[in-house]
Parts: C-alpha cells; structure tokens; sequence
C-alpha cells in the first residue's frame, strides 16, 4: 500500500498496464512533447505521443488503432472536450463490434475529468455522465477514491471494449491508500461506502464524500445511512443498490448533474420498477440546480449539491 | 507509363473485378424490384466507381488494410470477400458478411483487410488514420487505404485527421472519390476549391502532404498514382491525398421512405434536380466498365471471346449470390443481443 | 383545417414563421440547391441556402446568426449528425446568454429526424432525445402528430432560446389535421391523447401510436387507460402527468429509446419523488432493448417496444 | 508603408491601448499573489499579442463585431468596455460585464461589439461566420473580426468554417494569433504546415481564400494586413485568413488546481517544459510594448513625457478598475438561475 493523491494513481493504473503490456497506447493533447515525459521515457514514441487539438482525429484514430489490434488510451484533460467528438465516442467506438457482427473488438479507453466546479464557469465544469451511460456496447467508469483510480483505469485498458473513464476534478489531490502491485477492480460491483440500514444514499464522484459527511451528520441523530458508490455506471452494479433498498426502504440520490442530467434518474426509474414494494417513502434526487454552472464563488456554490442538501433530503425521507 | 503499369493478366483482373463491382451492384438494384421488401434501409452504389475502386486496391497486400464509408460494396468484393456473404448481409440474413447485423452501410470483412465502414460521413477518416499507425506501429510495411467522398472533405474530421497523418507520416493513402456531388449538392455549390475551379486535392496543401488529381475513370492511372503513393507510404514517408474524379452512375441511394412504401432508385440528381440529362448521359458514355473493356480488347489484351467468358461467368457468380442470400435464413433473435459487448 | 402529412406539417411551421419574420433563416445540407427549391423561391438566398456537410459549423453559424439578431432553423436530417456537433448543441448555443449575463439571446431550432427504425441500421436510428432534455438552455420538441408539427415548430422558431426539434422518421407519411393560417403549440403543454382512469401511460413521437393501440386493446379487457404526449420534454410537462398518477395510481412509460438513455427514466423518477404515495404499483418502462439497432428486418423488430409489450406492462401494474 | 498608415494621433491610440491591455493584465496576474482567492479558475493572459490586437481592432466601426476565444481581456478594453467591468467580471462581481456570471474566459460586451467568447477551442469561429452571414444579410457592409489561436486551426469548426465563409464571402476575417505555442505543445509537434517550416496561413489555400502572414508584434503592420483584409470583406469580396505571430510573454494560463490550492503564473513553458530560457529572453526582448514606445519616441511622435503621462493615466486607470471590482459586491444567490432562458 501506499499513500498517494487520485491524480497519481491513475498514472500508476497506465503504468501497470502499459508495462505488462505493449499493445497499449497513450496519446492526447500537452502530454509527451519532451523527451523527459515519464512515459515517452519508460514506452517511447511510438506508443506514446503528442496530438494536436484535434479530438474527432485523436478519438477515431484511437477507434481505429484498436480494430487494428491495440489499446489505446486517450488523454481528454476535460469531458467537455469530447463534445466535439460525441460521435466518435457514441456512434463509432461502440457501433462497430456489433454492426461487423463481432469481427473486430474496439477496447479503448476515454480519460477526461468532469465536474471541476471551482470557477472554471459555464464550459469547462459539467458532469456529463449520463451522456454515456446508456449508450449499449460503452462502458463508464468513475472512480471516487485513489485505489479505484488505479484499479478501475487497469480494468478499462484490459476490458475489450470502449469505456469512458471520468475522473473527478475536485478530487485530484485527494490521497488515499493505493495497493501497490497489480490492482484491478472489476466493472459492475459497487461499493458501500457505509453500512446503514435506515436509508440508501448512492452517490458517485465528488459527491459520495458529501454523501459520507452528511451520513456522518445523520449517524449522531441516529439515522444510519448505507452509502453506496456504484463506481462504474454502465455496467451499473443494481444488484447491491437494490439489497439496501430491500434493507432500508428508504433512498436519496445524489448527483453533481442537474437533474434531468443526471446518473441518478436512471437509478431511481430502476428502484422504483425493481423494488418498489419495499420504498416506504418517495426516492429523493439531491442535484445540481437547473442551470449553467456560474463564475461566481457563491452562486456557484449555491447550484451545487451539498451535505446539508443531503441530510435534509434524508431526513425528509426518514420522516 | 510507368513500370509498374499491370501486364496483360493483370489488366484482365483489373477489368474482372470491376465488371464483379457493377455487376453485383446491378443485382443490388434489381433486387428492389425484383424481390420487394428484401433489401431496406438505405443503399449506396458504386457504379461509375469501379475503376478507381479496383485500380486502387490493385497494389493491396496481406496485411493491408482498407476502410470506406456505407458506398461499400465494391472493395470487399476486390478483397476476395464471397459476394454470396456481400449479398446475405445485405438482405439481412445470416449468412452475410456481418450475420446480418450491419446491412448495405456496414459490410466489414476482416479476413480479407476490409476492416469497417462509417456511415457517418467523415468519421471513417481518422479510423483509417488510427489502424495506419497501429501498422507503423508493427513496421511491416503495411499500409491503410482510406476511401471517403468529396463531399466529406467538408467535415471537420478530414482536416484534423490529414493533418495528424502527414505529421506522423502514418502509411496511408487518402483516396477522395470525388463524383461531384454529395447527394443533390454539386461540388460547385459546397466546396470553396470546386467553386473556384480549383482541383480537390490542393486542400493538401494545408497539410504538408502531396496532393495528386487522378482520372478515376481510367483503372490504369489510379493503379499508377496509387501505387505510388502506397509505395511511398510504405518506405515510411507518409500519407497522400489522391483526388480520383469518378461519376456516380446512379442516383445518390435508394428513396428515403417510412415502412410501407417501396423503394427503389430514382434516376440521377443532374436529371431529377438539375434537369442536367446531357451531364448525366455525357457520363453514361464514358462509363468506365464498357469503356475499359474496350481498350483492352483494342490492346488485343481481350478477345471478345473472352470478354463474353468473363461476363458469363460474372453474371453466374452473382445470380448464385443472389440465390444463396434469399435462400440464407434470418439470424435468430436472441444474435441481436449477441455482439454489443466484447 | 388541411389533411396532410407530417413532413408538410413541418414545412408548413416554417413557412407561416418565415413569411411573417424577416429574420428566420432556412438553411442546411442538400436543400436550396436550384431556383426551384420552394423555400429559396419564396425567400430568396440571403435567408435560404445549402451548406456543405459540416454540421459544426453549420451550428456554430447558426449560433452565431442568433446572437446577431437573426432566427435560423437549420436542417439535420438525423439526429445523429449532430453528434459530430454536440458541442455547438450543448455546450455553445444554451450558454452564451447566460454566461454573458442576459446580454444575448440564442434563438435557433435545430430540426432533426430520429427513431427511423426501418433497417437503417446501427448509426442512423437512434432515439437521442435524452441527450438534449437534460442540458439548462435548451429546450426539446417531438411531435406526434401533424397538427403538432405544425404548431411547435412555429413555437420553436419565435421562441427566444435554442430548440432542438425532434420530428419522427417513421410518422413522416402519417397525415392528420393540421390547422390552417397561424398555428402555434405552446411549450411545456402535455396532451392527453385518451382519458382514462386505471393507468398511466405516457409516451412520445412514434410509441404515441404504440400507446394509443395498448390502451385500445386493454379497454377491450376493461382497463382505461390514460395516454400522455408531453410533446416537449425540455420544458416537460410534470404537471398534467402527474396529475393523472394522482388519479390512476399506476404507471406504464414507452420510450424507444434504450433505457438508460431514454426520456422515460426521468419522467418514473420525477413521478417516484413528487407523487409517490399516489403510485398502487411500481412504475414500468416499456423501452428498446440494450443493444445497437441491428439491420436485420425481424431483429430489428424485436428489439423495439411494441403495443403488445405496453400492454403486458400495463396488465403487470394493474393486476 | 501604405496610404492607410494611422497619422500620429492614431499611433498613440494604438500605443496608448496596447498599454492599456498590458497594464490590464498586470493587474489581473498581480491578483493571484496580492489577493489570493480573488481570481478562481482559470485566466488567460494576452502579453505579448497586444499589437496584433489592437492593430487588428484600430479600423473597428460602429456596426462590426468581434468575437474572441477564452484569451479575451484584451479586445473589449480596444473596443470601448470599462477596465471596471471587465475587471469585475475577472473577480466574479455584480458589476461585471456579465454580472459574474463569465468570468475571465467568457468576457462579453455586446454594446460595444464584443459578442462573444467560447471556452472550447474553434468554436467561436463559426460563431463569427453566423455574425458576419447576419451582417451580410443587413448589407451595411459591416464586418466582423474573429480571433483565435494557432492550436485552434486543428480543430475540425476551422476547416469547415473557412470553408462555407469563403464560399459565401462572408464578410469576415480570421486573425489566427500564432503564438507559436497550444499550451506546452510547440506547433511544429502539432501542425503538418509548421513542421515542414511553412506558414499556417498557407492553410487558406485549401478554402481558396487569401492567407496572409505578418508580424504580429508590429501594431502598423497588421494594421496594414489586416484593414485590407477589413477592406476587402466590407467591399463584399469575402474572407482573409491572417496569420499574426505573436509570442505569449506570460505561461498559457494560471496553474489549474483544486480549491484549496492558492493559484499564480508559473514560468512560460518555454522554460518550465523546454529548458528553453533564450526563447524566452529573446521574445521579451522583442515586447511589443515598449518596443512601439521606442519607434514611436525615436520617429518623435511620442516624448519620452508624453510617455510618462499616459503611462501613469493608465496605471490610475487600472488600479481604479482593481479598487472598483474588489469594492464590487458578488451577485445575488437568485441571480445564478436568472439567464438560463431568455
Ligand atoms: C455527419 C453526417 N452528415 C450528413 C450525413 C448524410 N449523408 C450521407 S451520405 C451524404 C453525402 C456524402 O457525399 P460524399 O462525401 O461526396 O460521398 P458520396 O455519397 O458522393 O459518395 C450525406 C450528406 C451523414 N451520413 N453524416
Ligand atoms: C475542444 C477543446 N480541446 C481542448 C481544450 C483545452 N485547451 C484550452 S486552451 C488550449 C490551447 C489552445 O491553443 P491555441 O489555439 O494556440 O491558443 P492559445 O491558447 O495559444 O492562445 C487547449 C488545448 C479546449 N478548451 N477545447
Ligand atoms: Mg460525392
Ligand atoms: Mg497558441
């Protein structure tokens, strides 16, 4: 184990599988232009190299790389960038196994970070998950801690198909134990954050160490909250979010997203056709609010979801 | 011409597999109306295509791969895929080249180098470019040819992805088919160079990259500008914008219509939108098919004996096509489920 | 009132908007190619012309017309062309007047076919419209019915904010009466297609048809259905939805999207949150299967929603 | 120099504007270490391209437009906007030029006919296309300016937009500030013209359109460019692409960290990436600024007084925009979903 921020162990996730092996590529934008960069150093040119801001070509490029036999991983810096690019991501990476009737394989793998809500403003701080989240033959991915980091990035490059890894941007310097060695963490099994048998609060992101405050708010008035971070969301692991439900009857969702935008509309349609006869009261959503994310430093943190926001949904629904 | 003008055999294969092209293609649109219902969707045809088609994969190695848009039906058939599996993938049964998944838009034949087709104009671009890099990548001196319209040169993915390829100097040639239209817009009306009588390949320019203009009505003179862009690709000195003029013989596709209503193919937008019947009759005559038969036979290359020979045994081999896939079974439900996921 | 078809209902919107406005501009792919082109002979080039296949700046200059006072409609054929765009859609056109703190308006309608599901295979029948319902600025339209075609594209157009406009491939030879003279359908209206009492069931574009049918079966067997058309899903409806919940207690949502990109996800978790103690049953989605659209005439069939299916759902939440 | 040259009253205005911005964005670096916490996010500073803006802005009339990227300081303060506004803006203030809602890389003044900025690079360049098509349609033969960086051209909105504008002639111009850097990418790792040592304005030539190269650093010499540019887009004769090289004296933009973090300038990446001081040294012994106060003192248009005074009125009026914004009181709550819809 070792101690070390979210922003480093997804390099060390790169690392592991770059090394075992030689079929993964790394490329983007900013990265690799000297021959000091740590992974020009160790991998080279060839595996390893500098893109010009040329998204629809750095992603179709890697579209093609990987039919053709490698593992390219994509360095995106911000979700947003992939807008210019969203056919590529959803109309091409994931199409094209399926219409060749499974001649060719596409594993890829998007890294871009979202939801850096710290006056980047109305372009640069969106939470743009659930763009990708239905979309069938991609998976998605978003880690909430530095071990997941490391663990679900090896996970993507080894998985054979294409998957968009968002890391969160607020939590780059966040430390945490990461295991050395080989780690991997599988797609489709969610975490629980928290055990607690009185409400189910899934959270993603940023917002699960929202979701941990306010449950520890709520313990001292003796509501116990089972926190659960579903890690990837497509495949979405409903099995673990569904035994809480059956447990608690009782859930909050939370989201960085506005709320039409968000992962925790699918979760919440999902509970509710799955397990309905166990919710004992309404399936409260705590979102951003309907709008473009402000400049500002107080109205941008007025839009965000809070711990407050969420110990008041959950006592709302503890009621 | 140059040396490496195709002997006399190859010239025959060469016009061998373009008759392969249009005859499968005729086909294709017969099926319309001969067997309503069979063939839905949206299909595009080649003919007029063929000899820049097939003079461009002349040089095609093991190893090489080529990739194209949903006007797809021709490479695969050059490539060595059985037009039987061409024909069942695009009457959607099972037997076809992608079980019946993809359709007419989508044909992918792997084994034979036919790596995949975009429907979305444009976006086959940088595929090409990233399976280019994965050969410079093996260093085998494979190369990647990449086929796409004129009228995809006026998205953004062209720009982006020529200008990566010339800086990595990945081994691919770029071939713009440019008939002159995308669907019933001329080039003049869509393409700033068309306007000002400029060829289409000066857009390599913005690129560093060797641009060439090609009758792509004449087999031997794409053979010849193509090989020696593949060959220049595969000593490691980059990619090549070739610009091969061809005229699309029919109509942009098959009618657009709801469930219900029977398609088929119009006549060419120059007569239906322009009421430009000389243009399109001018094209007609110099169809490439009829008019590379000719030289061959001229060039003594060609007995009519044989010309009649191959036409037969063409005619043949695509009735059989045409046989095998309405005979071939729908695949079973549960294979539309099958192939989302690795 | 005229019987028509769909695609001439649209047309009809925008020529009641562009005779009465100067500033509505007409352009995209493939039309406006001759002097004989209806729209170029009635409003000339400055207004209407063809572009090159360039869906981003297309938008972009769309985007940018707006902003100089004009109201551009531009033309997409499919949906899924504008994912080359997306970023113009989401991320330009609804942000300018509110980064710019109220100093421009964007008002545009981008018109775009979907669902044409009838073997046009993997990338051309999507159902997007998710995509667009979630994003803060922009509103979304999709029409059911020619009469509606008419009338919110004429809303779209005077409407001061960027609209997508969403018209059904498969409903495009389905005739209907269509108002004559000035026409507007307001946004944020439902329709209740049929009234009924036991259940709820709300769907869009070409399942509107699929509903209407299940709920004329079902009233065979004695269930009264009620059968919502929100119309526009940005602004949505929630209002007269679940005004209906209040009164059936059940819910059945048909959308042909997959399900977790589909519409239907975020009407079951508005409905879960704002009128749970109303809901007898759990809320079901009839939606398509997970999987890319595949060519095959009989697969392709199997993986959509079907009348029958609304109507097994319906039978599940009413038993 | 050609008969259009600015007389001497006007070359002061140029000095005494590309001072104005210098001393602008003084103020706004200074922020990060005098007032830590004040500027969030992320901010672009435009030293260095002074001349290249205000030359490009100095035939401006009523009527056209501007529209810039997320380096965007520098046009509306040419252009007539309050330093206090905009500064407020940068510190997310009511009174900013967009109430606080921008920010830094979103600075808008459409009273003054600073239409727009978008953060997502190119994008604004169809943007401008869409003002200058709505300007033609008026026929009062107005123009309108489009900046962006040498990065963006790679970006597919650049081909397509020059494309359909030159078609179109559009009246507009695309003043490509080459700054020679995308972030720490140097553009002959980016760009296939750069690297094979050839100007980026050679790009035109792929949308039939004029390129023009200058030296951005010489306020009169684009100035010259870029009014005929003007000129000739006025005259209804279409689009100029105008390559202005420039060299970005501060690093792209402030560190990019959490909160939490305090934010400043690093080093330029010339030094911090490249280990590269003489670039660095070279370029800033080049600084337009007090290189044109020099010409302009040498060609006695300036005293070294004269100087002195506008030097001092501008640091007044700086430090009264930095006074203004931090007096400025941050917007109501209710105000964050006030302009999501019109
Ligand atoms: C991004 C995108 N926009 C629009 C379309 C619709 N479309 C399909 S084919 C086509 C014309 C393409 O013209 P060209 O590139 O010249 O190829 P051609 O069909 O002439 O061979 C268009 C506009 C599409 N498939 N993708
Ligand atoms: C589509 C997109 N990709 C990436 C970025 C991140 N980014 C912001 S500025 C920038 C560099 C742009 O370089 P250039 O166009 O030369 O302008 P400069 O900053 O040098 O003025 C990049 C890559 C972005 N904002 N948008
Ligand atoms: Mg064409
Ligand atoms: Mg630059």
């Amino acid at each position: 184990m070792a101690n070390m921020p979210y922003i480093a162990a997804i390099d060390a996730g790169i690392h592991q599988e770059m090394r075992r092996d030689p079929s993964v590529l790394y490329f983007g934008q900013n990265l690799a232009t000297t021959e000091n960069h740590e992974f020009v150093k160790e991998y080279g040119h060839n595996r390893v190299r500098v893109t010009p801001i040329s998204e629809t070509a750095e992603i179709g490029i890697a579209v093609g790389a990987a039919m053709a036999g490698f593992r390219p991983v994509v360095e995106l810096y911000m979700a947003e960038f992939m807008l210019v690019a969203m056919d590529q991501v959803t109309n091409e990476a994931p199409r094209f196994r399926y219409m060749s009737g499974g001649q060719v394989k596409v594993p890829l793998v998007l890294k871009a970070g979202y939801g850096f809500a710290c006056g980047w403003a109305g372009q640069h701080t969106g939470t743009l998950t659930n763009l990708f989240a239905g979309v069938p033959g991609l998976k998605v991915v978003i880690p909430s801690t530095a071990a997941d980091a490391k663990g679900l990035m090896a996970t993507s490059i080894r998985d054979d198909n294409p998957v968009v890894y968002l890391h969160h941007y607020l939590l780059t310097l966040e430390h945490g134990e990461v295991p050395d060695g080989e780690h991997l963490v599988p797609f489709g099994k969610a975490a629980i954050r928290r055990a607690g048998g009185d409400v189910t609060i899934v959270a993603t992101g940023w917002t699960v160490g929202l979701a941990l405050a306010a449950a520890e708010t709520l313990a001292a008035e003796g509501i116990h909250a089972e926190v659960i971070d579903p890690r990837t969301i497509a495949p979405l692991d409903l099995e673990t979010i569904l035994s809480s439900v059956e447990k608690t009857g009782r859930v909050v969702l939370v989201d960085q997203a506005t709320r039409h935008a968000s992962v925790s509309q699918i979760i919440a349609a999902d509970i509710v056709e799955h397990r309905f006869s166990s919710l004992k009261a309404p399936i409260l959503q705590v979102t951003a609010a309907n709008t473009t994310i402000p400049y500002s430093e107080p109205l941008e943190a007025s839009v965000l979801p809070t711990a407050a926001g969420i110990c008041a949904a959950v006592r709302k629904v503890c009621a | 011409m140059s040396v490496n003008t195709p002997n006399a055999e190859r010239q025959i294969w060469i016009y061998t597999q373009m008759l392969r092209i249009r005859t499968f293609e005729e086909r294709v649109k017969r099926t319309f109306t001969d067997h309503p219902g069979v063939i839905r969707g949206h299909t595009h045809l080649a003919d007029g295509a063929e000899a820049s088609i097939v003079g461009s994969l002349s040089g095609f190695k093991k190893g090489d791969a080529a990739l194209a848009t949903y006007r797809c039906h021709g490479y695969p058939l050059v490539l060595g895929s059985d037009p039987k599996a061409a024909m069942a993938e695009i009457y959607g049964r099972v037997d076809g080249l992608c079980k019946g998944l993809g359709g007419s838009m989508h044909l992918t034949d792997v084994a034979h180098g036919f790596l995949g087709t975009s429907g979305i104009v444009g976006a086959g671009i940088p595929h090409a470019a990233g399976a280019a890099w994965a050969a410079q990548i093996r260093g085998k001196e494979e190369v990647v040819l990449c086929f796409f319209g004129d009228g995809a040169s006026k998205q953004g993915a062209f720009a982006e992805t020529l200008n990566i390829a010339s800086l990595w100097k990945l081994p691919c040639v770029f071939v713009m088919e440019n008939n002159g239209y995308n669907v019933v817009t001329t080039s003049a009306q869509e393409d700033a160079n068309a306007a000002a009588g400029e060829p289409l390949s000066i857009k390599a320019k913005a690129f560093a990259m060797p641009g060439v203009t090609v009758d792509g009505t004449d087999p031997l003179a794409v053979h010849a500008v193509v090989s020696e862009a593949v060959a220049r690709a595969r000593a490691g000195h980059g990619p090549t914008l070739v610009e091969s003029k061809v005229y699309r013989l029919s109509a942009h596709g098959n009618i657009i219509a709801p469930p219900g209503v029977p398609l088929h193919y119009p006549e060419h937008e120059a007569i239906t939108v322009f009421g430009n019947s000389a243009e399109y009759e001018a094209a007609l005559r110099g169809d490439p098919v009829p008019r590379f038969r000719g030289i061959l036979v001229q060039n003594g290359i060609l007995t009519p004996e044989h010309a009649a020979k191959i036409t037969s045994e063409v005619d043949a081999e695509m009735q059989a096509a045409v046989d095998f896939a309405l005979k071939s079974p729908f695949p079973t439900l549960e294979s539309a489920l099958q192939y989302n996921y690795a």
